[in-house]
């Protein structure tokens, strides 16, 4: 799916937030990002929808070198990823219907597929009933399920989620996790980054650690502590 | 992506961004009419100080050549003729002395029983000179002085010249006005816009992180601009040209008519404002827009 | 808690507000000194045509009582007796036919070698009359027409008539649009202060949840009102009074002389300006801050 | 500390968020609020500091009734609680520094005090190298801690903590864990909204459990799920 080179970024305050990390995501695969507050993961997930360039190294997206695209590129590049934010990025003055038909409509999707397609994703989250609220009338939890619906709905080859549970008591977490699961058997690619131990452990899948910007592990069928 | 996708998407959002954002809307509309309206006062007065400094310069600008009286007829005849073949002059007149001494008993009206009491009449016969053109007057002046038989050449050409400096002024006066306000216009729309574009930043934002082309994402943003300066325009229209219709019928019946100087009529500039407030709204509009964001093209 | 500290507070809030800002606060200041430069504009014309047309009423305000060549000297100066003793008489001057005809020869200068052929002088002796006020001169007249001797008499009463009305004209019609901008531009800034607010929101409510005392809130945002205004204020000054200056001395020298008009000095409006413009800046930066922050007072 | 008596907040569109709540906290006591997405804990937050009003019910905060509060006593209720916000609510203007010293000068603290307390704060919390940064340039976990040291800066007498471990991975959790322990054991109350069961399991803490509005467990020395 792809692959970082050497990629190091380094902020222009002069801290270096990624470290020469060597990185190869399989098409199809489920991956877990782990790290202290601070590691780098959220720095890895903006380097890869081109929300900052790298500042060496090489990076790789289906082949193609996405190290640099024009601003005419970036968007086609960004069509094949769908991120679900650490901060939601909710539009607050659109109701939580019209957020996820945005999506749709900036794609060009049809008005009849984003008519059939937007309670479809909204009950997959278990938020139906919410459709007309706007999202600073919603629970904090409720607005997380949003942006995980808004990230999935356009059907996108990957699937970048920063902490979506953060907000999430554990029973909702794990019929999130399902989704999740159940949208990667179907062949989207996932790379997750989280604090949850819970999950981790309970999906036994690959997990990557990042420390101070540099990769500290990297194993298949890991765990959220190296060694347990 | 369908181009008619993308039309109906712009048309609707930007309607949308309109009405979502209505105080900054009304902002916007506000400062594009206010604008105008002032542009209009100043394209006003510009026009109206241009109509009457020609048709006064017209009555004034005439060479009148004051003939000896002690010449003769043929003398008299000779020198019509040399004026009349000079390229600049467009016609000549003869005027007799008694014709004059007649016409300013008639002009001076009840003073007139002041030329009653003359023994002779001082007037000198008269040759009135309608030029092509004010650049003529020097050179036929220099031209006709020195013929025999001429008492004096008499031109208003302090009165003249001073009319034409005085309306250029105001034309130029105004001219830096109207830039001075386009600019600062230009600048609030701008500022405006970019309020309304920083207002929606995140949104623009996340339209670029889902993926959406550039021209789907500025598209909107330029319809609405264009769609605030039109209002602002329009308004501005009702505005000035109701206004000026007033002034214009106002003024004549009561005021200027004594100057014998008459106003424009509001219908025969209605057109030309028309034109010059839309393109004006409407390119304050598009400017505002895209220079507002430019920025967020990078991303 | 202190005083000094909230003082402190609202002053330094204030300043990194408007830097902070910086965008939206040079389109504050910009629409504030835009309006006030066209304010200024606007109050220099009600002004010079006020002065103007005071100055040419001045001048025609004289009415002129013609006598019967036919009546005694005693006779004449019965009747100057009985105007100067009527209430509204401010002066009465004698002018002898003589002197009359001296001063017409000279008032039209070249022209006045017509008057040499005259063999009787044609003018009446005559009164000048000056009032003390335009709105005894029917009476009078009415009273003097009756009286012996008097061949006519003689107002300018239309011509003072119309440019009265004129200048009443002028005025109200730029109070008119005086009154409009001022709207337009509490509008603006009234609109420019609630986005500066609206992008503050966040800032805003967080004080609130965080305990600041509602004065604590507005203050810096008042404060900061009134800064912009004062900025906008002065700027104006800046432009207006040196663009009148340079208008004053321009036209001056140039164009109006010859129409024996002149422009008030700049100086001599200089500190009215001053307060005007001041006053006008801090109630509009006020009013703004008040009007735009009422609806966060409920949160 | 404060009381619900009998407590119903619906919201404008007839959303019952929060039905028939009573509910006593004890000065220096230290409870957990959990529940699942939606289940109301942050609209009890927002009754407390007097953000929403309640539709029914009284509420009482060291035995004043303060279920109305006008306008100009709202501020002086609000001081005696520092909220940690579910959403953060940093000013993206300001640095870390001065967003805590904002938030000290909003109560009329002195220059001096400013100047003492912001850096022990911050080092409190493990970020006193990022005191420049402006919180866009901060990592998730990052703000959430600003989040708290803004909150415990003022000293109030009572702390509400809404998910202040929601973007925290497990160690940087337990050291904030510990702060606010230590913040308790000096006499501080505090309530804390969490879904982290870690958490609620090891402290050991009065856990009060919500369900669609309602309370539906109070228990002393609780865990996360009920009867474990
Ligand atoms: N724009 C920026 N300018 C300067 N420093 C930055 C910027 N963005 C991030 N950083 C710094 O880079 C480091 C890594 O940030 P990043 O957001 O990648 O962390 P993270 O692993 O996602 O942490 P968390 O789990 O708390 O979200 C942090 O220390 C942060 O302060
Ligand atoms: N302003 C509002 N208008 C309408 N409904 C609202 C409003 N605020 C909250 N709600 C609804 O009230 C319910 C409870 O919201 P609340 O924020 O209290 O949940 P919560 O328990 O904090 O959930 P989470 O753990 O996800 O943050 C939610 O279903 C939400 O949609
Ligand atoms: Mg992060
Ligand atoms: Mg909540």
């Amino acid at each position: 799916m792809f692959e970082f080179h050497n990629v190091t970024k380094i902020y222009k305050n002069k801290f270096t937030a990624v470290k020469d990390i060597n990185l190869k995501i399989e098409k199809g695969s489920f991956s877990f990002v782990v790290g202290k507050s601070g590691a780098g993961k959220t720095t890895l997930i903006k380097l890869l929808i081109k929300e900052v360039n790298p500042t060496e190294g090489t990076i790789f997206f289906n082949g193609e070198d996405i190290t640099y695209l024009s601003s005419r590129r970036i968007p086609l590049h960004r069509r094949k990823v769908g991120v679900v934010f650490q901060d939601f990025r909710l539009l607050n003055k659109k109701t939580v219907y019209e957020n996820i038909a945005f999506a749709m409509e900036m794609v060009g999707q049809s008005p009849k597929s984003i008519r059939r397609e937007v309670p479809n994703v909204l009950s997959m989250v278990g938020l139906s009933d919410k459709a007309t609220n706007f999202p600073n009338e919603l629970a904090g939890g409720e607005q997380q399920r949003i942006a995980i619906a808004r990230a999935v709905v356009n059907r996108p080859d990957l699937i970048i989620a920063d902490e979506p549970t953060g907000n999430l008591d554990p029973e909702t977490s794990n019929e999130i996790m399902k989704i999740f699961s159940e949208i990667n058997r179907r062949g989207t690619t996932l790379l997750m980054v989280t604090h949850d131990r819970t999950i981790v452990d309970m999906m036994k899948k690959r997990v990557i650690e990042l420390k101070n910007g540099r990769i500290i592990r990297d194993t298949e069928e890991g765990d959220y502590y190296e060694g347990f | 992506m369908k181009a008619s996708r993308i039309f109906n998407h712009t048309i609707k959002q930007g309607f949308q961004g309109i009405y979502r954002n209505r105080t900054m809307s009304l902002a916007s509309v506000g400062s594009v009419t206010a604008v105008l309206v002032i542009l209009g006062l100043i394209i006003m007065i510009i026009l109206n100080v241009s109509a009457i400094s020609v048709s006064t310069k017209e009555k004034f600008d005439e060479i009148y050549v004051y003939l000896d009286d002690s010449i003769t007829n043929q003398r008299i005849r000779e020198i019509g003729e040399e004026i009349g073949s000079y390229e600049g002059t467009l016609a000549v007149v003869f005027q007799s002395k008694d014709y004059a001494l007649e016409k300013m008993k008639e002009e001076w009206g009840e003073d007139g029983r002041l030329l009653e009491g003359l023994v002779n009449n001082p007037l000198p016969n008269t040759y009135v000179v309608q030029l092509r053109d004010v650049s003529y007057a020097s050179a036929l002046i220099k031209h006709i002085e020195q013929k025999d038989g001429i008492e004096e050449v008499k031109y208003y050409k302090d009165i003249v010249e001073k009319l034409i400096s005085t309306a250029e002024f105001i034309q130029v006066f105004g001219v830096i006005v109207i830039i001075i306000l386009l600019l600062v216009s230009i600048f609030i729309i701008q500022n405006t816009i970019k309020i309304t574009v920083a207002s929606r930043k995140v949104e623009i934002e996340l339209m670029q992180y889902i993926g959406a082309s550039n021209g789907f994402v500025r598209g909107p943003f330029i319809f609405e601009g264009v769609v605030l300066g039109c209002m602002g325009a329009f308004l501005a229209i009702i505005v000035v040209l109701n206004g000026y219709d007033y002034l214009v019928s106002y003024s004549n019946e009561k005021l200027f008519s004594m100057l014998s100087v008459y106003l424009i009529p509001a219908n025969m500039i209605s057109l030309d404002i028309l034109i010059i407030f839309v393109t004006i709204g409407v390119g304050i509009g598009i400017l505002g827009s895209i220079v507002s964001l430019r920025k967020f093209l990078s991303v």
